[in-house]
This record gives C-alpha cells, structure tokens and sequence, in this order.
C-alpha cells in the first residue's frame, strides 16, 4: 500500500518532459492517469527513482477532427472518451471500448494513453487501436515518430515505445462509408480486465456485404492482436450468420493463448471465438 | 509451474550445448542477468535485474549446472531471491541432432514466492513463456555460424522486456 | 407512542454518523506519538528459519525497534485455542514464529517506526534466511502425511472424531439406493471491508494497558489477552470501536493483539498496526476447507434412511479460537430439515502449511446444508421426481417439534412445508416447471434449485459453547430519564444499536431516540459474549428485555411508594405506572401526568407526588436517584443486569428457489429469479432482517460462481489480492424476492431465532442445484463450487 | 524531496508539504484527520476510497496527494450542508443501504456522482456505476434502492 520513495516533477510542456526523461530513462517514470503505475508501485513491484507527471499538460488532453482524422490526446481519460458526443458520432468502437474499462473511478482518471503505453495483455484500448489500424505518435528527444498499432504492442506489458520517449497523440482514420463498430467483453469478475475482449471495425458496401474488416483482440495472448484469420473470412463476403460463425472460428489462429486462475487457455479461445462472432452479429446489427 | 518444450536452435548440437553450459553464454541468454560469476564447479552466483515493462525486481541468485552429459543433457537448478519475493526451479534441457541444427528440449518447474507470486498469477505464465522465448532468441542468436544479427532485438529492449518474471524463467531455461 | 417499535421497519439510529463519514474505525483513531508496527512475513509456506537479520532495517531513520520470534518467544504466550476436543492436538502456536515458519503470510518479525512509511520501508531490509521444506497443502495428502508440519505429533492429524445416532450400516444396508457423492468445499475468504487493525496504549504509571481492535468479542479478546501478556484482567481494557464487517473473521485471538498491547508496554508509547488487504487474505483466518463424501440411503418412494458423511478438515497450520470445533458443527446439522433415521460424521481434522480456517458466516453449517441438500437432490435425481417432492416427503411436520435429530439436536420449533408452499407460490411453482420444459425444448438451458434448509442459531447453550454461550445486558435509566442499555454483544453492522433500542423504548414507552445502546467496550460494559453465531439478538436482545423487566418489578415498587398503594394495584402502560381506575377514584385523584418534558432537567427537582395517580418511568427513575423517597431495603438508581442463558440453540428454517439460465456456449450463468421465504422466528426490524438475508445471500452467490482462495502446490497464495479473489459486485447479483413465515421460538421470551447467517446457509444449494438443473440435459448431476463459467461449458462439453 | 501542495478540500484551502509517495487518501485521512475516507483493498478495486477530484469521483489510493496539487476535493464529510443530508445520504439512512458501513463513504460518492450524469439511472444503470464499489455487508439490493430513493428525491 506504501510505494517506495522517489522524487517527483510537473512539466510544463512535453519538451520539458522528455529532457526530464533523459536524464535516466531507465529509472524515471512518465506519470499520466496512473492507474496502471501507482497499484504496481503500491505493491512495490515498480520503483521508479523519479515520476515525470505529464497529466498537468493541459495540451496532450483533446479529442478532436482533422481532415480524415481523428486526432486524440494521450492523456484524455477513458470518460473523455466514452461521453464524446462527437466520437459516439463519427467513431462509436471508441466510447464503447471505453464505456467497458475498469470502473467509473479508473475511467475518470486513467488515460489511452497511459492503458495503450502500459500494453497490459488485458487491457481493453490495444483491441480498439488495432481494430481500428491506430497510429501512434511518438516524441523523443529530437525526433517524433509514428508507429502502427499493429507494430506498436511488442510484447507482454511490451510496446515499441524507446526509454526515454513518450506517446504524445493517437491518430485514427476517420471511418467513412458504411461501416459498424461493436466492442463485445468477458470482464474478469474481479479485476474487470478482459480476460477476452474482441472490438470490430467493418466496412460494407452497398449490398451490405463486407469489403473489409479489421477486429483485434485483447485478453487472448500475451498481447492484443489482429485476428487476421477472421477478417479474411469475412472480406468480400456477405454476413451472414453461416459466415459470420465460420469466420469467427479464426479468433485465435496462431495464438499461445494464456491461462491463469479465471480461464485455461482452452476457454479463454472458446470465449474468444464466441465473442468474436457476438461481436460481429452486434456490430452487423447496429446497421 | 511445469514449463516445457522443444526449441530448435540453427546451430550444431556441440555449439549449443557448448553455448549453455558456458557461464558468459548464459550471463547472455537469461533475461536480465547482469552478473554471473564462478563460485564452484559448474555453480554460479548470478544477479538478476528482472522485469517486464514498468515491474521490475532484482534477484540474488544461485545456479548450478548438474548431471552434465556433454551434448546430450544437463540440469539447471536456479535459486533466486529479492524484495518481490523468490523464484525455484530446476529443469533439464536434452539436445539431440536435427536434420539441420539441434533440438532442444526443456522440462522444468518453476516455484514463484512471496508478492510476484500472490499478485502476479495473472501474468506469470506468460511472462514465463515470454522469457522462454528471449531465452532461446538470445541463444539462436550467438549460435548462429554467420554474424548476422539484423533480426535480433536491441539490447535495451531485452534489458526492458525480460525482467521481472525473469527470474525465474531464466532459471527452468538453464536448468534445461 | 402509539405504535410499538418492535416488528417496524425503524430507521437505524447508528447511520447518521456513518454515512457522513464521522464514525471511527480503528485508523481513525489518532492518539499523539503513535508508533506504526509492519509485519515481516514468510513467503515460504514451509521452511526453517536459520536467521532474521533485522540490523539493516534498525538503520532506516524513524525505526524506534524490531522485535523478532527470539525475541518475545518467553514473553507473549501462545495463540489460544478454545475448543476442547478430546485428544486434540495443540500446536504450540506463537505470535511470531521462530524456528520454522507454518504458513506464507507467518509473522516473522514486527518493525516498529515513527510513521508507517519508515516501517514498511524497514520491512523490506529485513533479512531472512530460510531453507525451504516441502509443503503440505493438499488435506487429502495431509492425512496420508509423508512430510509432517509439526513433527513432534508424528502426523499430520489433529483430531479424528465421529458421531450420530441410529444404525447407519443398516441403514445403508437395507435400503433400496445408495447414492454417493464426494463434495468439496473450497476455502473462503470472509473479506470484511475493513482489513483487522489495532491500537494499542500502555500507561506505565497506571500500569494499564487499552487496546482498540476490530472484534467481535472484546471481553472474550481481553481475557486472552491478559492470559498471553501477562497483565491483570482488570488492567486491561478492550475497545471495539466502529468495525467494518466480521463475518467470523474478527471472532478470534490473533496475534498481532497480542504483540501490540506488549509492544506499547514496553515502548511506553501507543503503537498501531492496520492489515493490508493482502495480509487479510494471507493471516485472517479462511472459511469452510473440507473434502467429503456422503452416502445417502433412501428408500424407491424417497424416504430418507440414512445419512454418512466421512470428511477430511483442512484445519491450516495452527488452530485459532474455534479452528477444531468447525468441522463438528457441521457434524451436528446433518439432518438439515428431514427426518433421517441414522447419521454419522467421521471427521478426521488436518494440519496444512495454509493459514487456520475458522469460523466464516456459518461457521461449519453451510458445509452441513449444502451436503444435505445435495444430498437430496441427487436422490430427486436418481428417483426421477421432484426436488421439491422428496424435500417435502421428508420434513417432520409442524407437530412434531421440538424434533429431536439423529445428529442429538433438538430442533425447537418450525413449520418446514409452510415455508415451501409460500416460495413455491411465489415463483408459481408448477408453471415454472412447464415453462423450462418448453423453454429447454428450445434448447434453452435453464434451471432451477430448490434448498430447504434449516440452521442452529443464536449459539448458544453454555454446555455447548466454548467459553460461555449466555448473553448480558445492563439497562439503567439515568436521573434525566435517558435510558442507557449496556450490551455484552458487539455489534458490526448488524443494527443492535436500532433493534436493541426498539425492544426498551417499547418496554419502557419511552421515545427510541431516548435510548441509546452502548457495546464494545470492556471498561464500560458489563461482561459478555460478543456477536456471532446469529445470536445478537436472540441472546443479547433476550438479556435486554429481561433486564428491563427486572428493571421494571424495581421501579413499579417505587412507584408503589410514592403513590402510596401496592405494586400490584398499578398497571404500566405508555411509559407511566397509573392506578388502576378503582384505586385511583378511591385516592380521589384526577390531575393528569405531568408531561415529562416539562420537567427543568438541570435541577433535578422532587417529584411530585401528593395527590398523583401515576408516574411516568422517568419520574420513577428521578426519584430512584435522589433516593429520597424510596421504599425500605431499595438501593438507590435505577438499573438492572441480566446475564441470559439459553436453554437451547434456535432452528431457523426456509426455502430459497433459485431460477437460473446458462449460456451453453460461454458456461455463462444469468439469474432469472431468486425467492427466498426464511422464517427467523419473530422479527424486531424487517428491513433490517432483509439486509442480513442480502447479504448472505450475495456472499452465497460469491462462494457458489466466484471465490476460492487458492494455494499452488507449493503452499503460495496465488489468490492474494481483490485482482482476483472475486467478491460479487453490483452487477452480479439479482433481485432478491423475499418473504418470510413467522414461527416463535419457545427458546426466549422474544421467540426470536436469528437471522445473521442464514443468507449463507440456504442459498448456496439452491444455486448449485439450479446450474445443475439447467445442466441435467447433458447428464450433469453435481459440480464442486465456485462453479465459474468454464466449469459449465467443460461440463457441457465432456458430457458429449 | 517533500513538494508543496495547495488542495481545496471541501470548500478549505489547505497548504502543506508532502513526500511525492504520499497518497491522496493517507493525505487526507492522516494530515487533514478527514478519515471518513476508508482504505480496504491496497489493489484499486474496492472504491472505499472515492472522493471527487474536481467533480469526479476517483479512487484517492490510486493518486499521489501532489497530483491533486490545485485541485478541489470533496469527502463524505463534505456531502451534508448545514446538517442537511445530501439526498444519496438520505437514500442510504431510509432505504437501508449500509451495514458496517466501511463502504460506505465512497458508495456514497459514487452514487452521487452516478446521479450527477444520468438523473433517472436504471437497475443496470445503477449497477454500472457502482461496479468500483465493492460491499461485503449488504448485497447491494438496498444500495441500489437508495440510489433510485435519491433519484426521486432529487427529481422532487
């Protein structure tokens, strides 16, 4: 319950973070939300020597259109997100992925941000990011770079992100033409992470069949990933129940799927699948 | 925690096992080492930074290499203590001759304590799985004959990546 | 005063300060130069301790001392245990260990610092060195026992012990089926929202020592405290202050009291130590932890024959208070609500390198209804008929109380087919049936569980209780007329500071917000018992009222007195003793009472009595204190004790029908309904009686789909954390339909049973029951709990 | 190493001087003596710990007190004005919505808050809100009759 001591400084800007950051990127912490952070620092297995506060920079929390994107601050919080009148207009996976994080507590403090950074196997954000081909942008000392979603999350609790660098925006295409959204979750009862969370992003044409679809999971494997074997199924084809069923079968192709307490890695692909399928037909049904 | 496998490695049995049972090879394998030192025969004393993203820990241990059937066979027996609590394990690791390269395979137990043990159980397992891959990624890496080393990762990422639950994983790969 | 209190749904007079965040719980508690204790603790489950190095951790600044096993091995006794089973072994259990260490989460070593950051900081630096041993953590392995936890008894077996009355072998012998099932109970957390915690502060000149802890039992707490510290009983005074949920878990002698009322003793400064979540989970006792196999004998029509249940207790490492006496409770309400000829329980007790079980809400019971009712249910399934049916074929009818059980009960009263009838009605019972029929012809799994259970309350008979079964109440109506009631129990919730006060403001007519209720704290309360064991109001609210009474037969002599007539000749009602008609026309009075508000309180005036027909209590009460008018050979004030020993336990009883509907793909579990009609006997406060059967129901719910406290093979706690130890939200839990019959007690005046535990006890069968139901399509006919989602779909899927 | 804070705190302005690792909870419990403000978990799950930062509810154990540096805060001992209950305080007294009450401070900042965005919550809607709110006592059932008590108390 007791972290142990470090030192602690509030940048004015993101320059000032990252030239904080600098100075020992191994032993210094970007702060945003915290609530990744702190529990693992109350517990005290992270121990971070000093904690660069990035939640005071008023300029890294917005949400906001631009030409053919939608631009979002790393350190909006999830209930930024989840009431957004303009995302639940233009790019309803968002609020509804957010709407199913955690508590209303974590969604008022935690940020994207800080969940996407954190890459936890469970977190809900990553399936949302990848399904909808997110683009993370990252500053480091003297350079800004975009990464993928889908090259962005490495590992367990694993992202591309460098020492010494922080995730300043999320950038996603702005969806257009007919397409639907939906976020299906199996939270954990305890902790509320998803032991399988499963978010589509569909596009249609004008019969109605899909020209192309990208879903990523989260929960499954030691990482959220594309379920690539589903899209490709689906693409091309009109969706119908058989097909919806067949595809989702794919959910976890090519996946070691992790097993803990809760699930065997045997049920959490059977989740997996059947959510994935839910999650098709509520998107479809959106439409 | 069982943890087994078999990991094909693209180098001759004789290298690889040579590789494994060579205290800098190993000082290169197991996620996080960032010391290991002779105390006896075939015994070591190792530190362990060990962590995965923010969650880190640094473990004092031991590791004996036991039951030594050169390019055949030996065990692991790590022993690793820290402020997040200890990890166990011994395993043995069996090579024998692929078509191309070697065949390893590993069959171990991993014993977790104190506080990784009563919060982390949601990740222990792959994080064990995690390390297990670093583990052999490292090792396929300094076996390989050619010096091409395009494909390996960064250094600081495995410094980032294998730690906390390093300590453990590292030990059932050794005792393979 | 028209309305009585008694049987209202009254408002509880102890939330106001609750719910504005004024009340104290023991961190609240800030007493000036407070020394905060941290606990170093094993991560082995098994292992010898060959050294503790404390000199690092004596370094960090603000760290006032660190005491070791060595260290206070002589000088704090051991952990108490209060059951006397016979041939019981003892471990000799120490507040810190020493040599070797029994459990993850042992106490090793108590640093003691300024503030609480320089002590967990100190935690860390304290250097063990420990040489690991094999675990013991299966029981079934336990009892076999190739490694021995405390190797002087040569095996890991605590006690063995059987009982029950009537010819079981016959029984199973002549019977037309046997049905056998082996049934496991998981380990449970009982998860009090407030973690334990102490506060400890010694007064070296007057040589006495306070301790605040979080009970259940401070009476009981002080007499072993005193015991294991070495202090006169009557130096020592325990306070509960505010306490945030027990549930059995705060019924005990931990070791930490101890250590801290020794600490401020010899530091001469108060000390203060507040459990971390983790350590709740690691080093406050478990609930429930038995593997067991039953065998149900019963003739082709249903009846009942005979009941035997072997079962193996996984008593943890050490016993705390009641750790033995667990597993015979369950022993002894294996008749659950039947007539069962012949029953045996076999028990054989184990040692484990895991923390005690103890008692959890229940306490040994529901592990006792959910085999009986399980029980029931495979031999409805077995047979063909109804659940329901069989239950009903085998009830004792309402004639036959007091019903005297093959398990040596005598059950005191009870109406078991009413309260079925009533929950059948509710949930329309045969349409139901119809309606999954039709609805599983669709493919639609649904289910429903049927549990009638019965339980033994308000513990209880001194003969069958550990250290005292009886309750005590003092009543005192102070010269103001405020009526002060002074309980041995120690409520935590469960609103006694309410019920408690409806019961003397109608005995006494007086206004409920004139009386308060005082518990919890040994330098004011007379001695007592404490709550547990659904017996707060059954016992305690029995000590009050007959200490009103007492109180009473003093003040209608004194009224007697100064109205000048005999006791006899007046009668009581709306708070005044009043001649009756003829006396009072004969004394020629007619003035009206003087309303009592109208008394100066500051000057404590005579009463008035020339002339006057009646007295109100408070008058009486005045007088009682200014003892100026008192008849001969009365002590002054008006006060009385009772100290209420029962003569038998109370049998609440009741049907819970659960209606449940699985997701065949996902094992999901959906309640559709949940009708519980539980009959508690009398009821002083309905609302409150409906939030004790909520929340039992819902810990029900809990053990049932969610909670198990889990150690891996090697005796770690891999459950350690709310993260996942999974306590229902919100969100999990259904609407609850609730009604009750009434059937009194004979057992006290008030004809009250208890109702604190009983969520706990019927609901979980009824759950199971229902899943299995829903699972029957595919030949499930039992599942160990917690039954999560993948326990349903690899039942689903392995029956094919 | 100790930071200067300025935090507002149920309408006070407090300025003190606190160790980075100080949380927001043990801030307000130990310097302020504000402990209606419970602890129970240590893992950021139980809610005991609610307040509202700046009119949103947030765990206080999952925030450093120099986060909340500027900030206005609002405890369970700020919800009653001038001895009148706030109406979820009210909910909780009629409706029977506490048991031990350890819970319940940060229940009750939940709910209001819950109240705050959505004036006529369903059952569901209910349960959503408080999903960061754990109670061992009551079973919820009488919690989410105190919310819909407060709902219809407020809507007058």
């Amino acid at each position: 319950m007791i972290p142990a001591q470090f030192d602690y400084q509030v940048p004015q800007s993101l320059e000032e973070a990252i030239r904080l950051l600098a100075q020992d990127p191994d032993s210094i912490k970007v702060l945003a939300g915290g609530h990744s952070l702190i529990p693992a620092m109350k517990l005290r297995l992270a121990q971070p020597q000093l904690l660069v506060d990035i939640g005071r920079i008023k300029s890294l929390s917005y949400i906001k259109e631009e030409g053919d994107q939608i631009l979002i601050g790393a350190t909006t919080t999830h209930y930024e997100l989840e009431s957004s009148e303009l995302l639940k207009s233009i790019c309803p996976l968002l609020p509804a992925c957010a709407k199913s994080i955690g508590d209303v507590q974590v969604r008022n403090k935690g940020t994207i941000g800080g969940s996407l950074a954190h890459s936890d196997p469970a977190g809900d954000w990553p399936a949302a990011a990848l399904a909808l081909n997110a683009e993370m942008v990252i500053v480091g000392p003297g350079l800004e770079r975009v990464v993928k979603a889908a090259d962005f999350f490495v590992d367990l609790l694993t992202t591309d992100l460098k020492p010494g660098e922080i995730l300043r925006e999320i950038r996603i295409k702005k969806p257009t033409g007919r397409f639907c959204h939906a976020y299906q979750k199996v939270p954990h009862p305890a902790s509320g992470f998803a032991v399988v969370g499963v978010a589509v992003n569909l596009v249609l044409n004008g019969a109605g069949d899909c020209e192309a679809a990208t879903i990523g999971i989260t929960g499954v494997g030691t990482k959220a990933y594309r379920a690539n074997g589903v899209e490709t199924a689906l693409t091309g084809r009109a969706l119908d129940a058989a097909t919806i069923e067949v595809a989702a079968e794919h959910a976890c192709d090519g996946v070691d799927a992790n097993s803990d307490l809760y699930a065997s890695s045997e049920y959490r692909c059977q989740l997996a699948r059947v959510h994935t399928r839910r999650a098709i037909e509520a998107a479809v049904a959106t439409r | 925690m069982k943890v087994e496998g078999v990991q094909h490695i693209d180098a001759p049995r004789a290298k690889v096992y040579q590789l494994l049972v060579d205290p800098v090879g190993l000082s290169r394998f197991i996620p996080g080492c960032e010391q290991l030192e002779r105390t006896g025969d075939n015994t070591f004393a190792a530190t362990l930074k060990a962590g995965v993203g923010s969650i880190k820990g640094t473990f004092k241990s031991t590791v004996k290499l036991e039951d030594l059937r050169p390019n055949e066979h030996f065990r692991m027996v790590v022993d690793g203590k820290g402020a997040p609590g200890f990890v166990k394990g011994s395993g043995d690791l069996d090579l024998s001759d692929e078509d191309v390269g070697t065949s390893v395979k590993y069959s171990g137990d991993i014993q977790v304590g104190g506080t990784i043990a009563s919060v982390g159980q949601r990740m222990i397992q792959a994080t064990a799985k995690m390390m297990a891959v670093q583990f052999f990624t490292s090792l396929e890496r300094d076996a390989k004959p050619s010096g091409d080393t395009s494909s390996a990762p960064p250094p600081n990422f495995f410094r980032r990546a294998l730690s906390w639950i390093s300590g453990w994983l590292r030990e059932f790969f050794r005792k393979r | 005063m028209a309305d009585k209190y008694v049987g209202r749904r009254v408002k509880r007079t102890e939330d106001p300060r609750l719910i504005k965040g004024l009340a104290h719980y023991v961190d609240d508690i800030k007493l000036p130069d407070t020394l905060h204790v941290a606990f170093v603790r094993s991560i082995y489950a098994h292992a010898r301790i060959n050294n503790v190095d404390v000199s690092e951790a004596l370094n960090v600044p603000g760290v006032v001392a660190v005491y070791t096993g060595k260290d206070v091995a002589d000088k704090v006794g051991p952990v108490p245990c209060a059951s006397a089973l016979p041939d019981l072994k003892v471990p000799d259990h120490r507040v810190l260990a020493k040599d070797k260490v029994y459990f993850v989460g042992h106490p090793i070593a108590a640093v003691v610092a300024t503030d609480r950051y320089a002590a967990r900081d100190a935690v860390d630096l304290v250097m063990v060195d420990y040489d690991d041993l094999p675990a013991v953590v299966d029981v079934e392995q336990a009892a076999a026992g190739s490694t021995v936890i405390h190797e002087s008894f040569g095996d890991n077996i605590a006690y063995k012990m059987s009982s029950g009355e009537g010819d079981i072998e016959a029984a199973l012998s002549s019977a037309d089926k046997v049905i056998k099932q082996r049934i496991l109970h998981r380990r449970l957390a009982p998860i009090a929202m407030e973690p334990r915690g102490v506060l400890a502060r010694y007064y070296p000149g007057e040589e006495e020592l306070t301790v605040w802890s979080s009970t259940q039992i401070p009476h009981l707490l002080r007499t072993q405290l005193a015991l294991m510290i070495g202090i006169p009983e009557n130096k020592l005074r325990v306070i509960t202050p505010e306490v945030g949920g027990g549930f059995g878990s705060k019924l005990n002698v931990y070791p930490e009291e101890a250590l801290l009322g020794w600490i401020s003793m010899q530091l001469g400064k108060p000390v203060k130590w507040i459990e971390t979540r983790r350590e709740n989970i690691q080093a406050t006792i478990h609930g429930r932890g038995q593997v067991g196999d039953i065998e149900i004998a019963c003739k082709n029509d249903g009846t009942l024959l005979g009941l035997r249940y072997n079962v193996i207790a996984d008593l943890g490492a050490y016993h705390q208070l009641l750790t033995p006496a667990i597993p015979t409770l369950t022993g002894l309400m294996l008749s659950g609500a039947y007539k069962i000829p012949a029953i045996q329980i076999n028990i054989t007790a184990c040692f484990t390198n895991k923390m005690a079980t103890d008692a959890y809400r229940g306490a040994g019971r529901p592990e006792a209804t959910y085999v009986v009712e399980r029980a029931l249910d495979l031999v409805a399934a077995e047979l063909g008929v109804d659940p329901a049916e069989v239950r009903r074929k085998n009830f004792p009818a309402a004639n036959e109380f007091p019903f005297h059980t093959a398990t040596g009960l005598d059950y005191d009263s009870g109406d078991y087919e009413a309260a079925l009838n009533k929950a059948q009605q509710i949930v329309d019972y045969k349409t139901l049936r119809e309606e999954q029929k039709r609805l599983r012809a669709e493919g639609r799994l649904i289910g429903v569980g049927v549990s009638t259970y019965v339980e033994i309350c308000a513990l209880g008979p001194s003969q069958a209780m550990p250290a005292g079964g009886w309750e005590s109440a003092t009543v005192r109506i102070e010269p103001t007329g405020k009526v002060t009631i002074l309980t041995g129990a120690s409520p935590h919730g469960q609103g006694q500071e309410t019920s408690f006060a409806q019961i003397a403001a109608d005995e006494l007519g007086v206004d409920l917000n004139d009386v308060t209720v005082i518990h919890g704290d040994t330098g004011v309360v007379q001695y007592g018992i404490g709550t547990f064991g659904s017996r707060a109001t059954a016992v305690g609210g029995t000590a009050v009222l007959v200490a009103i009474q007492k109180l009473k037969a003093k003040a209608s002599k004194i009224a007697a007195h100064i109205l000048q007539t005999d006791a006899t000749r007046l009668s009581f009602e709306g708070g005044k003793y009043s001649l009756e008609k003829a006396a009072a026309s004969a004394a020629g009075a007619s003035e009206p009472v003087v309303p009592v508000g109208e008394a100066p309180a500051a000057a404590l005036p005579e009463p008035e009595t020339n002339g006057r027909t009646s007295l109100t209590i408070q008058e009486i009460a005045l007088a009682a204190h200014l003892a100026k008018e008192l008849p001969p050979d009365t002590e002054p004030g008006l006060s009385a004790t009772y100290f209420f020993e029962p003569k038998n336990f109370t049998f609440p009883f009741g049907t819970h029908i659960v209606v449940v509907e699985v997701d065949r793909e996902t094992g999901d579990i959906k309640f559709l309904r949940y009708v519980a009609v539980d009959d508690c006997g009398k009821v002083i406060n309905p609302m409150l009686v409906d939030g004790q059967l909520h929340g039992g129901i819902c810990q029900s719910i809990g053990q049932a789909m969610y909670e198990e406290v889990v150690y891996d093979e090697q005796g770690q706690l891999v459950s350690g954390t709310l993260m996942d130890y999974a306590l229902p939200r919100a969100s999990h839990v259904p609407n609850f339909e609730l009604d009750r019959t009434e059937t009194p007690s004979p057992v006290n005046p008030l004809g009250i049973k208890g109702v604190g535990e009983a969520g706990t006890i019927g609901a979980t069968p009824a759950i199971v029951g229902a899943i299995v139901d829903a699972l029957s399509p595919f030949g499930v006919k039992h599942l160990d709990m917690p039954i999560k989602p993948e326990t349903i779909w690899k039942a689903i899927n392995t029956s094919h | 190493m100790k930071k200067a804070i300025n935090v507002t705190v149920n309408g006070v302005g407090h300025n003190d001087e606190v160790e980075p690792r100080m949380l927001l909870v043990h801030y307000l419990r130990d310097v302020l003596g504000l402990t209606g403000t419970h602890v129970g978990c240590e893992t950021s799950l139980c809610g005991a710990c609610t307040v509202l930062l700046d009119g949103q509810a947030v765990k206080s154990c999952t925030m450093f007190s120099v986060q909340a540096d500027g900030a206005s805060v609002k405890t369970i001992e700020g919800f009653a004005s001038n001895g009148d209950l706030h109406p979820v305080q009210e909910g909780f007294w009629e409706r029977h919505g506490l048991q031990c009450g350890y819970c319940t401070p940060g229940m009750i900042v939940s709910a209001a808050q819950l109240l705050d965005r959505n004036a006529n919550p369903s059952r569901e809607e209910i349960c959503h809100g408080l999903e960061g709110n754990l109670c061992r006592c009551t079973g919820y059932q009488h919690i989410i009759e105190a919310v819909e008590y407060a709902a219809k108390k407020a809507a007058g």
